[in-house]
């Protein structure tokens, strides 16, 4: 099997392009891949697009910044597509300052465009939304007398994931619910990168508990 | 004359009798979480929760916390025997394919043609909606968990919310520190009340359209 | 956590009506719930619709019978859903003598009907099948320039799955390409019939291991 | 005068040089499985199988079979290290995704608009397309593979299928026993033959258009 390159958090940091959209794993700094968000602050890129479930949890009094927090933080992002900004303050401003451009998408509507767009569909129909602001713009068809909202794939330049295993040639297991968005994220990106906190031979996971297949992966960073 | 004081603890005690054993439950961030606590002994609800297990158990002692081990607010918690973790696109395929038995959750606002509001207070207030259009849409039964008044003594149930909409028509159930109502043909009927309140002092206070159900009567 | 009812094949058949949309797991019979499918000959139903990749693979000459074949064998389905009848000659008797209605489904658009179904969605759209056959009486739209096919969920009455383990909660584990439909399946149906070579105490599989979480399995079958 | 005489094993030799190490491969059952065989030395390519598995390896020895572990054509095949297993969404996920890099398939009919059939003989034979119409509309590149001829003399090359297409407009190259040819323009292009066989016989005996590409040359 096909080995992929070891790389570290600042290489990988350097596969981010100004405007690039941006996957980024992880719920609430939950599974966030933490040694490459800090090395693209470093890095210093910006007019990046965030897709996200969120954009972390921060607390300048508690001195908690995680999850995509310090990116939004040195305001790398131009657009964040995000379901939830409810714990990070500094979001809400740069939204209502127009600093940048906040687009708020249902959780399981954003789990799904992002599986769309790695799975080849163009796109889902789901009853999320209906009757609410989340329908502006988007077409709205009827099924056995149930109204559905078409919402389209979402895919990206590059995602950074975090996984709790990672083989040399890619396959990846995560650890409890630091798992959530990262699997969906694997698939729909130019180029992946994972974070991973353990780096194992190939041969080393049981073929049948990968929760990631080792194709979708391009490079692995070894966690801090 | 009755005097309206906060109670949320009345509010998670009678939604917690709403479950049978085996239900699945996700518990909305708050006062719905305060719910877990009053399940009434010998009924085994399961909790889900959205960023991605099933089988949540109560937070661990402080300094066993596993930081890859948190609930939809991101706090720890612990993981029962039998439980397992998945990932946000089979989370919410549970949750929108009506795999959910009831969805508890807290409200800005919600009124008498089962719409609620809980997301967004335009240009004050935009934590976004996270999971809850797709728990208020999906679930097979959707409870509203409400303090019944504001601190500034107006009605949380509506006729007509005024604020952007999580979702429409899918409330079946509001449960408040006075009563528990269903939602019916575009009313709020009053299934049972909660001493000291009386349906009269019910009806008078909620700016919204109530109907006393013919059995309703003191929850206890 | 609280355990599902452990029953007969025969019982598992008995939950089978005539008319019944019924789901039945496996690829080619790898993966399928033979004892339960064994036990719904038996039963005699009929006027069933089948939804499975295949009918199963009927070879007289080899003494060869899998998957669904016993059941197409026994005439008891009306109408089969699937993505291939090449292995069973007798399915594409039935269909050419008009006894039984065949429907052809792309096998990657079964798959993800079958899951729309389980996840609540109603539908998606899929470039599977444009400027073919399949288009017949279906939505097309235009994406970004791409055509796609809207294909509708695909739910069932009952499905009969095979898992690897089982424990007595519910939650499956399945094995090397046996897991095939199976998990898809358990989403999609009213009631969830497993056929687990294993049946384990709860607790006994990993949670973070967990191919089908318990909440979607009514009853277990122990495979002979 | 050169007489047709079909030959396999030289279409599996000639697909398998178009791949690169790290290249994700659909084999299809029959004359693409042969393909697998010819992978040059130091090229290593993971074979992708539609029924769950990424990583096929050879098949195991007589008596050694797994019945749990299978291809797409039901036969028992091995799985190598860093292989591993995935369900029918995950796995026309993958197809459809574009994440598949080449798919091979046998064909009943291909033609010079790159459409192909062969799935259905109306009236005769309805196999089902199976997986292929998935593969054929995901896949990055699409390998018609096929003898030039049918045994009644007729090309399998037309300038338009008459059969049920299994997809339109997906084929990008087509190799036959006697040349290599892409899809450009709407027309078949000659980019290599084999001998014994020239381009002027190749022109002359297939049933659709064929340009000879500037650059075409025989294959050894």
């Amino acid at each position: 099997m096909i080995q992929k390159p070891i790389i570290s958090a600042a290489e990988a940091a350097a596969k981010i392009k100004p405007g690039d959209v941006v996957h980024v794993g992880g719920f609430l700094g939950c599974g966030s891949p933490d040694a490459i968000i800090a090395a693209i602050v470093s890095a210093g890129v910006d007019g990046l697009t965030l897709v996200c479930n969120d954009t972390g949890i921060y607390n300048e009094a508690k001195g908690v910044s995680n999850g995509p927090a310090p990116l939004v933080q040195a305001k790398a992002f131009k657009t964040m597509i995000v379901s939830h900004i409810g714990t990070n303050p500094e979001t809400q401003r740069q939204m209502n300052s127009g600093e940048s451009e906040v687009v708020l998408v249902p959780q399981g509507t954003l789990a799904e465009r992002i599986r769309a767009a790695g799975n080849g569909l163009g796109g889902v129909l789901t009853p999320t939304g209906v009757g609410t602001e989340v329908e502006e713009g988007k077409r709205k068809l009827t099924l056995k007398g149930k109204d559905y909202l078409l919402e389209e794939a979402l895919s990206g330049d590059v995602a950074i994931i975090k996984a709790k295993k990672a083989d040399k040639a890619g396959n990846l297991v995560y650890a409890k619910t630091a798992r959530n968005f990262n699997p969906l994220m694997a698939t729909a990106c130019g180029t992946v990168i994972v974070e991973a906190e353990e780096i194992v031979e190939v041969g080393a996971i049981d073929p049948d508990q990968v929760h990631t297949p080792s194709i979708f992966v391009d490079f692995i960073v070894q966690a801090e | 004359m009755i005097e309206y004081v906060e109670n949320k603890e009345i509010i998670a005690r009678r939604i917690a009798r709403f479950f049978a054993s085996g239900d699945v439950v996700n518990l909305g961030i708050g006062l719905p979480t305060m719910v877990g606590n009053f399940v009434p002994e010998g009924v085994t609800v399961i909790l889900q929760s959205e960023n991605g297990m099933m089988g949540l158990g109560p937070a661990p002692e402080k300094g066993k916390e596993d930081p890859m081990l948190v609930n939809a607010g991101g706090m720890p918690v612990s993981i029962l025997p039998g439980g397992c973790f998945f990932d946000s696109a089979m989370s919410f395929g549970i949750i929108r394919g009506g795999h959910v038995d009831y969805t508890v959750l807290g409200v800005l606002e919600v009124d008498q043609d089962g719409n609620l509001a809980n997301y967004k207070i335009p240009g004050k207030m935009v934590p976004g909606m996270g999971g809850a259009m797709d728990l208020v849409a999906g679930s097979k039964k959707v409870i509203a968990a409400t303090t019944h008044l504001e601190k500034s003594g107006s009605s949380k149930l509506k006729h007509r919310c005024s604020l952007p909409l999580t979702a429409a028509h899918e409330v079946d159930i509001v449960v408040t520190d006075v009563g528990y109502f269903t939602v019916k043909d575009g009313k709020f009927r009053l299934e049972e009340y909660f001493a000291p309140y009386t349906p009269e002092w019910i009806v008078e206070h909620t700016g919204a359209d109530v109907v006393v159900a013919p059995g309703c009567k003191e929850f206890k």
